[in-house]
């Protein structure tokens, strides 16, 4: 149980991140494939294997780490995921820039920062079969459980909890937005390839900061 | 899939490639590989014309990029928007600091992409304005006109846009008439064909043989109403009577038609169709002042057509009629 | 079978009202509803330049009339020969009293019409001298070159020889260009899918998923050879090995290439091809002067591509350069 | 047995003609399609049709009737048939231009016209697998009867029977010329649709001028 995570430490957060997406690449692009165009995995782990190799062998802090994956998936990227996570890791690494650990306030607020950013940029709602579905649950988690008073790695995982059954939620629901909007009810009964990703990166997050798991 | 390329990956990389070698006289490459610009420009005082959405829709979008027409284009992957960062290095390479006109299609990717490179070129001190196509009848009801998807009718927005930035105007003009140019054209499209994007290998969607799909998007959004197939005589009038009323063009109205194939339909039936289309325009007292029929906006190799209609006043006739050269789009000055 | 058509018995017909609809600046019809001619034709002591062919091969051979182009079309049902009556008023309807040049592509009903034609012309008192385009070298060997197609060399063939017409040349004159032109040109097809004629409503013939012929007819007459799918740049050096020995093309040749799709084949692909042939004629010190890329003669939705070489002396090449003005080529003048 | 035929009479050769032609469009499609492209059937009766209108109730000669069906061919039809054919009935008519009765000399005359001008335009050979392997075996019978001294009957009878061995010879050819040389090996088993139009033509003809059969 970790009560903060020391803001130098950026590499593993980053290694973390780029592992996971590179290692559940083929997973995303065949529930992608389900009712999408099937290039979920490729698009994000394209982002990771760039990133890779930015990092080379540097360390870096969770803030530079955080912007240096930002800033691959907004330059590299393109089409919605490159804007969408791309601002999501920037607007976290913004929110602890000049901090020296990680706490369990701090975390809040670079999930906020997350979170509303992709709601500006992407205006998808709960229920819209999209990452949404995992990420606001998630968020509203984190926020219940930083009321509750525990330490960072509790709330970590209440967040990923949530973030999994929201995640789950997506199997159930009809595409609104996005590709998968064209097979309308047929959508309904498979995952949506954003929420299974998101998932998976808030639980990396937590595995690193909250040294959980 | 049967295919003419080399890495699937690098099917965007290698056709700029070709593209620059084939039109040096026309387009050049930029700092960015993603970014080609149209030769001589920034040009001192001219406002910088931009577009960009993702490949495989040749000629758009950088096909326009030339003469009288887009000044850079921001060149995505395959059917995917462009990153920010390549919409802003087209804004960098676009602006001479008398601003940018950024006139690209409503798509959630291009949406977010371009925002984020309007606050990038703010910070950066260029002035960027933006125009977004929504000409797709089909694509949301009239009502709420913002979610509908820009599609063929961009063609016509560029023509305008850049034949009236070559002239010197000021940003806020440019600006003016490509809204101008879209909030007066409607478009529709008929799909018959599924393609495939080369780095998936499969068929994006399926549209079973004797069917077709009406208001179908350029990526296989889906459309209106799948039926059989119809004879080109009635998806003609399928398509203006969907078109006709939405704006609404009104006896007397003179419009510039633009009928384009979605990638693999055969020239010969834009012809067929665009023949009835003339004459039931004829028949509810529109005048034709221009008519572009042949593959302008496509989607690799789908079979269909998209029909897209632009009511004209003295002025958007005018900049339509200007000269223009590029590869998707060469005219002399018409009368 | 995807089509928007109408009757397809009248495919021809539909899609030449559809074209005099769209092109009203550029052509007209004549009293021969197979023929069509460029407005402002017979021009008074200009030679009349006339090709024609079967339809479906579209921008060919309709699309290259216009201004410094060719005159007037004779034009064929789907890839028939048109008759030779029809060649005979495209022969009238080009005619000034400069005599005619008639350039069209080496197939059996093609020479038979036109042979026919001749000679009503003659008794008509118009003269006539024909350039039979043979530029496929795939369809014959080098010592049976008159036995070869003509394909999309054609299209360079109109370009010279209407762009020396346009001078006011004599018919000796531009039936020596025409004659020059086709015989510095040479072409191979690669074909990777069929194609369905209206009237039949099945494929015309059959390349398996994964393969692709080499040197394919326009008709899908048959190749050289069955193989695998290679990837673009492998199908660009195949192409060259047959061109480039066959003329030959010796290092320090300056040319003209012509890459051109076969319908369906999405344009991005023309681009990813024209690339590595650029970069291969670099290598075996040959210049481009200058490059088509796009579809300038199709075969309906084939997919598949032609490359086409000639090589040109500074005759050919300012005949290259000339401004023309048709459906299938708008260019300004090129330094 | 007929020793001559009177040229005033056209009508009957030709309604005689354009109906051998339709009543066996389907089945000379089918042959092309086997091979070639399906539409010789198509395009024999699309002049087939065009004669009859053209012919409408008028009287011809058979000269007349002969070059009316011919002008259809070469002016409406185009592609290979069009001037073969065409000009094969143009010179067949020509050559019975100002004469009263058709005899067995004058056939010869006609038939030998059609034959050089095919030749001519066409220039396939006997093994091509065309039209001409029907063609041209049955002039050579035709004119090995006129030697033997028959009545034109006889000697028309020589002609459609060698015709028709003629077309026959062609299922086990490999084709050469046209679309069918696609096929190559392939071409093999089946018979040539332009020999079996070819062959029910001439027999067209030799049951109208013969008046037999
Ligand atoms: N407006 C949006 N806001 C948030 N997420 C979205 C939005 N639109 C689509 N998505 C997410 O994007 C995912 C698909 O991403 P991806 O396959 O990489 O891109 P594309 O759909 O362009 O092929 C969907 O599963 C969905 O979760
Ligand atoms: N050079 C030629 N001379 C004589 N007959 C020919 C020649 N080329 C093709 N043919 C005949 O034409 C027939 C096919 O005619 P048709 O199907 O009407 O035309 P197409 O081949 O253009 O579709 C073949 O069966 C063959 O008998
Ligand atoms: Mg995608
Ligand atoms: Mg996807
Ligand atoms: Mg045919
Ligand atoms: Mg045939």
């Amino acid at each position: 149980m970790a009560a903060t995570y020391p803001c130098s430490q950026g590499r593993p957060v980053l290694v973390g991140l780029i592992n996971t997406i590179e290692s559940n690449a083929a997973m995303l692009s065949e529930i992608d494939g389900a009712t999408g165009d099937g290039d979920h995995g490729i698009n994000m782990s394209k982002g990771a294997r760039r990133t890779r190799e930015v990092l080379g062998n540097q360390e870096v802090t969770v803030g530079q780490g955080l912007e240096m994956i930002g800033n691959v998936l907004l330059t590299e990227i393109g089409g919605a995921m490159g804007p969408l996570y791309g601002s999501f890791f920037n607007e976290m690494g913004g929110a602890c820039q000049g901090v020296e650990f990680i706490d369990k306030a701090t975390f809040g607020k670079m999930l906020g920062a997350a979170v509303e950013i992709m709601q500006d940029l992407g205006g998808a709602k709960v229920g819209d079969k999209t990452m949404m579905d995992a990420l606001l649950p998630a968020y509203d988690a984190y926020k219940m459980a930083l009321a509750g008073d525990p330490d960072l790695t509790t709330a970590l995982q209440s967040m990923i909890m949530a973030a999994e059954e929201g995640k789950e939620s997506t199997r159930n629901l009809v595409a609104k937005l996005g590709r998968a909007s064209r097979l309308g009810e047929r959508s309904r009964g498979t995952l949506d390839a954003g929420a299974t990703s998101c998932s998976l990166i808030l639980r990396s997050l937590a595995d690193t900061l909250g040294g959980g798991s | 899939m049967q295919r003419i390329i080399n890495d699937p990956a690098l099917v965007v990389e290698d056709m700029i490639e070709g593209f620059v070698k084939t039109y040096p006289h026309l387009v050049e490459k930029t700092g960015n590989p993603r970014v080609i610009k149209a030769v001589g420009i920034p040009r001192q005082g001219k406002v910088g014309v931009v577009t960009g959405g993702g490949s495989g829709h040749k000629p758009a979008f950088i096909g326009y990029v030339g003469r009288n027409l887009c000044d850079a284009v921001a060149i995505g992957e395959v059917f995917a928007s462009p990153s920010a960062q390549i919409f802003f290095d087209a804004f960098k390479a676009a602006d001479s600091g008398a601003g940018v006109a950024c006139l690209y299609g409503n798509y959630a990717g291009d949406n977010m992409n371009v925002k984020l490179a309007r606050r990038m070129a703010e910070k950066a001190g260029i002035r960027v304005e933006t125009v977004i196509a929504n000409d797709d009848v089909a694509s949301a009801p009239l009502s709420e006109r913002e979610k509908r998807r820009g599609v063929a009718g961009e063609v016509l927005m560029w023509k305008v846009a850049g034949a009236k930035a070559a002239t010197g105007a000021p940003l806020e003009e440019v600006i003016r008439v490509a809204q101008k140019a879209i909030d007066h054209t409607r478009s529709i499209g008929v799909g018959l064909t599924s393609c495939t994007i080369p780095a998936a290998g499969k068929p994006n969607f399926y549209i079973e043989p004797g069917k077709m799909e009406v208001g179908i998007g350029h990526h296989g959004e889906p459309g209106i109403s799948v039926m059989d197939l119809k004879p080109a005589d009635e998806i003609a009038r399928l398509c203006l009577e969907r078109i006709l009323p939405d704006l609404p063009f009104n006896s007397g109205d003179e419009l510039v038609a633009l009928v384009s194939g979605l990638g693999a339909t055969p020239v010969m039936e834009l012809y067929i169709t665009y023949s009835k289309i003339h004459d039931l325009l004829g028949e509810a007292g529109l005048k034709v002042a221009h008519a572009y029929v042949g593959n302008y906006f496509t989607s690799l190799e789908m079979m269909g057509i998209t029909v897209t209609l632009m009511k004209v006043d003295d002025e958007l006739k005018e900049l339509i009629m200007a000269e223009a050269e590029s590869m998707g789009l060469t005219q002399s000055k018409l009368a």
